[in-house]
């Protein structure tokens, strides 16, 4: 499951910023996030909806639309920023570098075109011209590897079940060999069953490109199952990342904290749980740490400076004043004990009650 | 293509000339008094006036069959549009109205198709190129330009052109369909048709440019929801070229309602293209159709309109039996 | 008879979320919607020449519109400010007079006809079965007959006297239009999960049609309206043209065709057809501004493009 | 015993079936259930798309009629009331659906969906008591009524707007709620609480929820019994501690073990199945609905329908391996 860290990184993005652009003002929907995606590494990304998960994504692939723009930062793809690309050389490196499967597969493929000219084209426009036998052979090939019949080619989209229609996506995200797989809530519109078999071949077909995937599930339990390392956005920001079991275990970030505990599981019947009140409005968002008023350990200080990431282990980084700052919590603590002891079990390495396997 | 499909898509088309047929023979009849039996009078009267009057009216009479009761008249009348009988016209007896249509129709029919596809396919091109993000500022103003003549209608820009085209700056012949003393037997040569075109310029160019705006309209309006599918998403992903994803990915999809509306505008199409070939004097079916408003010739006016309305069906049952073809989806579900 | 008018419509190209009006309140929309220069251009276009005909009738003696009120083929002049016509009618009380009767026109068949496509649309669509079957199929057949043609046929049987009588014939064809946008929006809204929920709060089918769906239907039965309004005059001024309206009511139409039966072209008489056909043309394009803005309204996607 | 609240005796619909269309297979067969006055409980129907439990939400709400079967409710069918029957069966069977933005007309200000309820059911004509009532309501969901009322549905959020329509159905005091995936599109942060919401209900108020869903983990959560449907058929029913977590029927196991655990640790379950079986349209029609897709399909699977066998005492599996 966790696979050795190679010296360099596939993916590097270093504080990437995409705001859009509202008559009302910039809403921060990615706002100065970093981390890195290594070789043949399942990274995922966990977080409430509207948190910035698939405005990162499309930013990797620069496919951010207006109002939205990329307004700093880095997306080094094996050293090199793809920001600074010509919008030409970007089109050559999408698909053929990084693909997308994207979040809505009933409604991704063109519904006028037959499944075969779909993967057709993305293999003609970066490969040139192959002769139509070869192409045919070909994209046999690739559906075989999704455990789809070769006369899947000929049907179009309607003519596919939901499952299908998601394979079909992976057959073509995987056409080209890329690096880099962007895999957008794969599985969220199939059922139970399905899914799980999806995302197999899903993972089976990654593994043997040896290629590198980000996963953004809707559904944790399958982010915990599946992926390596894990990160956790927060309205738009990057509040913990750390290798999957570390979070799960051990959640630093209080947002990760209550996000993993509030999930239904049949290991065990929970009483409560959740997170109390809402995500921020991004426009108007909270100063500083935008989790405080939804933070049971929040204090003042909170609110007065922002919280550096905080690297506890070496691929365990979370940002809250708790672990980075623990002192300002202590002198808040002298007037208010239970705030200290609160603190301390939360900033703890046990992990929390609610949380245990039986 | 299921041959429920095409069973469903015929009876559409016996259904329009069905209703519109029918609504042929009843005006007449809601007429207070009986306009025909009062035309019958009043030719019986003048007498002189047509040739072979005596005999015309009897024709009258027994086409119409005025003394039978109603539903036998009804029946009468739609066995003989069957068989493509409309009788005789008044004015030009004993020509029947078949003949007098015959002369007419090939000229609209022309002059139609011809304006409807270049429209159609100009309104569309242009309307999806509006909202696709590569066309230069340029090219947008041109087009805004041209959506904003959707709303003129057809005989008011024809007008316009008749007197600052053809009158004041007299680049165009105002009138007719070739130039005088030209005809048709001094053979169908290259400079017949060079001057057939040349009369038909303006006409054509008064439907075209009326109609583009409104085509313009529907595909932007479609375009705009197709571009926010995730289908287009995924083909800009795929790193496909600008013009492939605009032409494979975006129109393909937003053309398909548009041909949909294709059927439905025709019949607009149509009644302003008669108008428009009465201020040009083109000989068709509008021009027909003014010449027997002004003498009463109610069986050609029925003709004509008849006549048009069976041209209007074929090109829709065309046009649906074409889409299944556009839209993969089609046999398995519509509306 | 304008389809051309009419916005885009059909569940796929109006996304059932903040579609509606409703999403900001009834007075707050009516506010916003006024910030729409389509919207307020359009409404101040229309106003301004009904209002302009109506006054204008009050102080232009209307007995200059009869026969032989003045010269003949008179250029303007002081006294006659936009000449007169081969039987000495003032053009400019013409035009006057000739304005507010074509807008009545309009507003009488796009009155009914809205009317009657509300009823229509909103039984076919929410009722369904057999019963919308039968009108959908009807307005679609008589949106394909070229009903201009039929008018003709119509109107040569029937020599129509008076406007309001051309109205009521006009108002036989413009009812499919607006059934067929009403009708398909209804077949949308029916889908949504507030129906449902109305049932289980105790209203019955009726009360949902009525409080339920009528209102998100606002925006289309304008759109559907405008559309009837613009095609009722189109096809007046149509039938007209070729000579079939009434020849002594001033209005627009009537002026165009004795412009063309009177060669006015050809004789160099511009004051004669260059205001009717302006004064048709500023009609045409307000309700044409409005039924745009009226589509943005209805499709937030073009009013996120128009900004 | 006590008199039964809501009986669902031998219910099955098929859809389609008009003059000249052959009737589809049913998407709902033979389906019984009961609640019972004074036993307040939680039942969960659970299946994947197509396997008939919203065709049971909308017959059990009375939307749409049996083809065969009967719901009684209070001992009366719901299809033969009378006006005041109605009323009572409208006022104490309530819903929650899914789509917790759909179910506002965007037309109204959220108030709209309490007066309304309040004007139709007669529940008071004072202003000051509908606000009273409004408020009351809004606190058992725990909404504040003030940050809530006098807006429109899209200035809300998914929560808040899924929480007032159980303020809404709570307004009528019902016996019974049926929820059809009232959580699926909520945020998985906010869906235990909703959850949390319902069970309190329950124990507070006596109110009975059928809670359809297909995410097993949630249903584990708050219910006290469950259905498994496959097919328009129960596959198994029983208490839902053994269902979970000691499944019997093949199909059982399979939905058991394609549950994902938020646990690194524990690994998925089951058989991972190909493309072709994971097709739900693979419905045998002639025997067991699941013979299609079932590991352990028998020759005598293919014709013959199974009935419910007990397993355990609470416990039933309509399946041939427990004859």
């Amino acid at each position: 499951m966790t696979v050795a860290i190679e010296s360099a990184p596939l993916l590097q993005i270093e504080n990437l910023r995409v705001y859009y652009w509202t008559q009302a003002g910039p809403v921060k929907a990615v706002d100065d996030i970093s981390f890195t995606i290594n070789p043949k590494e399942r990274f995922g990304f966990i977080g409430e909806s509207g948190c910035g998960k698939t405005t990162t994504i499309m930013a990797i692939l620069r496919l951010i639309k207006r109002p939205g723009r990329i307004e700093g930062g880095k997306i080094l793809l094996k050293g090199s920023d793809i920001l600074t690309l010509s919008d030409e050389e970007m089109r050559q490196s999408r698909w053929s570098r990084i693909s997308l499967i994207p979040q809505g597969a009933m409604n991704s493929l063109n519904p006028v075109m037959r499944v075969q000219d779909q993967i057709a084209d993305a293999i003609v426009t970066h490969r040139g011209a192959v002769p139509i036998r070869e192409l045919r052979e070909r994209i046999g090939d690739l559906l075989e590897t999704v455990q789809l019949s070769a006369e899947v080619a000929d049907m179009y989209p309607h003519e596919l079940s939901g499952g299908m229609k998601q394979r079909v996506c992976i057959a073509m995200a995987t056409a080209l060999e890329p690096e880099l797989i962007i895999a957008d809530e794969p599985t969220s519109a199939l059922d139970v069953v399905v899914q799980k078999a999806v995302m197999e071949t899903l993972i089976g077909v990654q593994e043997r490109l040896n290629a590198s995937m980000i996963l953004i599930g809707h559904d944790m339990g399958m982010t915990a199952q599946v992926a390596d390392r894990v990160g956790v956005m927060y309205a738009g920001k990057l509040v913990e990342v750390a290798g999957t079991r570390e979070l799960f275990r051990q959640p630093q970030h209080p947002y990760s904290q209550a996000l993993i505990s509030s999930l239904p599981s049949i290991r065990e019947k929970k009483r409560g749980g959740g997170i109390p009140g809402l995500p921020p409005f991004l426009l108007n968002p909270p100063q500083n740490c935008l989790f405080h008023p939804r933070c049971p350990h929040a204090v003042a200080f909170c609110q007065e400076t922002p919280p550096p990431m905080h690297r506890i282990r070496t691929s365990h980084m979370a940002a809250c004043h708790l672990l980075s700052a623990p002192e300002q919590f202590d002198s808040a603590g002298e007037s208010d004990g239970g705030v200290l002891g609160a603190t301390k079990a939360a900033a703890g390495a046990e992990a929390p009650s609610g949380h245990q396997t039986r | 293509m299921s041959l429920t499909y095409i069973l469903r898509r015929l009876g559409i088309f016996f259904l329009i000339l069905w209703v519109a047929s029918t609504l042929n023979f009843v005006i007449p009849r809601l007429a207070p008094g009986d306009p025909i039996a009062a035309l019958i009078g009043e030719m019986e009267e003048q007498g002189a006036t047509v040739e072979n009057s005596a005999e015309l009216i009897n024709l009258f009479r027994e086409r119409f069959g005025l003394d039978d009761p109603l539903p036998i008249q009804y029946l009468k009348y739609m066995a003989a549009l069957a068989r493509f009988d409309l009788g005789y016209s008044i004015r030009f007896f004993p020509a029947t109205v078949s003949q007098i249509v015959a002369a007419a129709l090939p000229y609209t029919i022309g002059l139609l198709t011809a304006t409807s596809l270049i429209t159609f396919v100009l309104g569309i091109l242009a309307g999806a190129l509006l909202v696709w993000h590569s066309t230069p500022q340029f090219g947008r103003a041109v087009i805004t330009f041209f959506m904003m003549l959707a709303p003129i209608p057809y005989y008011l820009l024809a007008i316009i052109f008749v007197s600052v085209l053809a009158f004041s700056l007299g680049w165009f012949p105002y009138s007719g369909v070739v130039s005088v003393g030209r005809l048709a037997e001094e053979g169908f040569d290259f400079g017949y048709i060079v001057d057939l075109v040349y009369h038909s310029l303006l006409p054509a160019f008064s439907i075209i440019i009326a109609g583009v705006g409104g085509w313009v309209l529907g595909m932007r309006g479609m375009m705009v929801t197709v571009l926010g599918e995730d289908y287009l998403t995924l083909a800009e992903a795929k790193g496909l070229k600008d013009r492939r994803i605009f032409l494979r990915y975006a129109m393909r999809n937003a053309i398909l309602p548009q041909f949909t509306a294709l059927a439905i505008t025709l019949g607009y199409v149509v009644s302003g293209a008669t108008i428009v070939e009465l201020i040009f004097s083109y000989p068709g079916m509008g021009l027909r159709l003014f010449e027997a408003i002004n003498s009463n010739d109610f069986p050609v006016i029925q003709g004509i309109t008849f006549f048009l309305v069976v041209s209007i069906a074929v090109a829709i049952l065309i046009i649906d039996l074409i889409y299944p073809w556009l839209d993969p989806r089609i046999t398995y579900s519509r509306k | 008879m304008t389809t051309a008018f009419m916005p885009e419509t059909g569940p796929e190209t109006a996304p059932a979320e903040e579609s509606s009006i409703g999403t900001r309140g009834l007075r707050a929309s009516v506010r916003y919607w006024l910030g729409n220069w389509k919207l307020s251009l359009g409404l101040a276009m229309i106003i301004g020449l009904t209002g302009f005909s109506i006054f204008g009738s009050y102080i232009v003696d209307f007995d200059l519109t009869k026969v032989a009120a003045g010269d003949f083929n008179a250029r303007p002049s002081e006294k006659y400010l936009l000449g007169t016509d081969n039987v000495g009618r003032d053009v400019w009380a013409l035009i006057i007079h000739g304005i507010h009767p074509s807008l009545k026109v309009g507003l009488i068949a796009g009155v009914l006809g809205t009317a009657v496509g509300v009823v229509l649309g909103v039984v076919g669509g929410y009722y369904g079965g057999s019963t919308d079957a039968v009108i959908s199929t009807m307005a679609d057949i008589f949106l394909t007959i070229p009903s201009l043609l039929i008018l003709v046929v119509l109107a040569s049987y029937i020599r129509t006297t008076t406007l309001e009588f051309t109205a009521l014939v006009i108002a036989i064809f413009a009812w499919a239009g607006p059934t067929r946008l009403i009708r398909s929006q209804t077949l949308s809204l029916r889908e949504r999960a507030f129906v449902p929920l109305a049932k289980l709060s105790g209203q019955s089918d009726f009360e949902i049609a009525i409080k339920q769906i009528l209102p998100n239907l606002l925006p289309y039965i304008m759109a559907g309206f405008v559309g009837a309004v613009s095609g009722a005059i189109l096809a007046l001024v149509g039938i007209q043209i070729l000579g079939l309206g009434p020849l002594f009511t001033p209005n627009l139409g009537m002026i165009l065709q004795a412009a063309y039966e009177g060669a006015a072209i050809f004789r160099g008489m511009w004051w004669w057809w260059v205001p009717p056909t302006a004064a048709l043309m500023i009609i045409f394009i307000s309700l044409f501004l409005i039924s745009l803005a009226l589509d943005e309204l209805a499709n937030p996607r073009l009013r996120e493009r128009a900004k | 015993m006590a008199p039964p609240l809501l009986e669902i005796r031998d219910l099955t619909k098929r859809y389609g079936g008009g003059l000249f269309r052959q009737p589809s297979p049913p998407a709902l067969e033979n389906f019984s259930l009961r609640f019972v006055e004074g036993e307040a409980k939680i039942t969960t129907i659970a299946g994947e798309s197509g396997s008939g439990k919203t065709t049971l939400a909308n017959l059990s709400l009375d939307f749409i009629h049996p083809s065969s079967g009967q719901i009684l409710y209070r001992g009366q069918d719901i299809s033969e009331m009378s006006r005041r029957e109605r009323f009572v069966f409208r006022r104490e069977v309530q819903a929650i659906f899914q789509d917790p933005f759909g179910t506002y007309n965007p037309f109204y200000k959220v108030d709209a969906v309490f007066n309304t309820v309040i004007q139709k059911f007669k529940l008071t004509n004072e202003r000051s008591e509908r606000r009273r009532l409004t408020e009351e309501a809004m606190e058992v969901v725990g909404l504040r009524p003030n940050e809530i009322l006098g807006k429109y549905p899209h200035e809300l959020s998914g929560g808040q707007r899924q929480r007032i329509m159980v303020a809404r159905a709570f307004l009528l005091k019902p016996r019974i709620i049926v929820a059809d995936e009232p959580v699926s599109m909520i945020d998985a942060s906010l869906q235990m609480r909703i959850l949390e919401i319902f069970r309190n209900l329950k124990e507070e108020y006596g109110i009975s929820f059928l809670y359809i869903t297909h995410d097993l983990s949630t249903a584990y959560q708050i219910s006290d019994d469950i259905y498994i449907l496959y097919g328009g058929s129960v596959m198994e029913n029983g208490d839902i501690e053994g269902v979970i977590q000691n499944p019997h029927h093949p199909y059982t196991q399979l939905l058991v073990g394609s549950i994902t655990l938020p646990d690194p640790d524990v690994r998925w379950e089951g058989r991972s199945s190909s493309a072709a079986s994971e097709d739900t349209a693979a419905i045998n029609l002639n025997g067991c609905k699941f013979y299609h897709r079932c590991p352990h399909a028998m020759e005598r699977c293919a014709s013959g329908t199974p009935q419910d066998y007990s397993v355990t005492p609470s416990q039933t599996a309509s399946c041939f391996l427990f004859e």
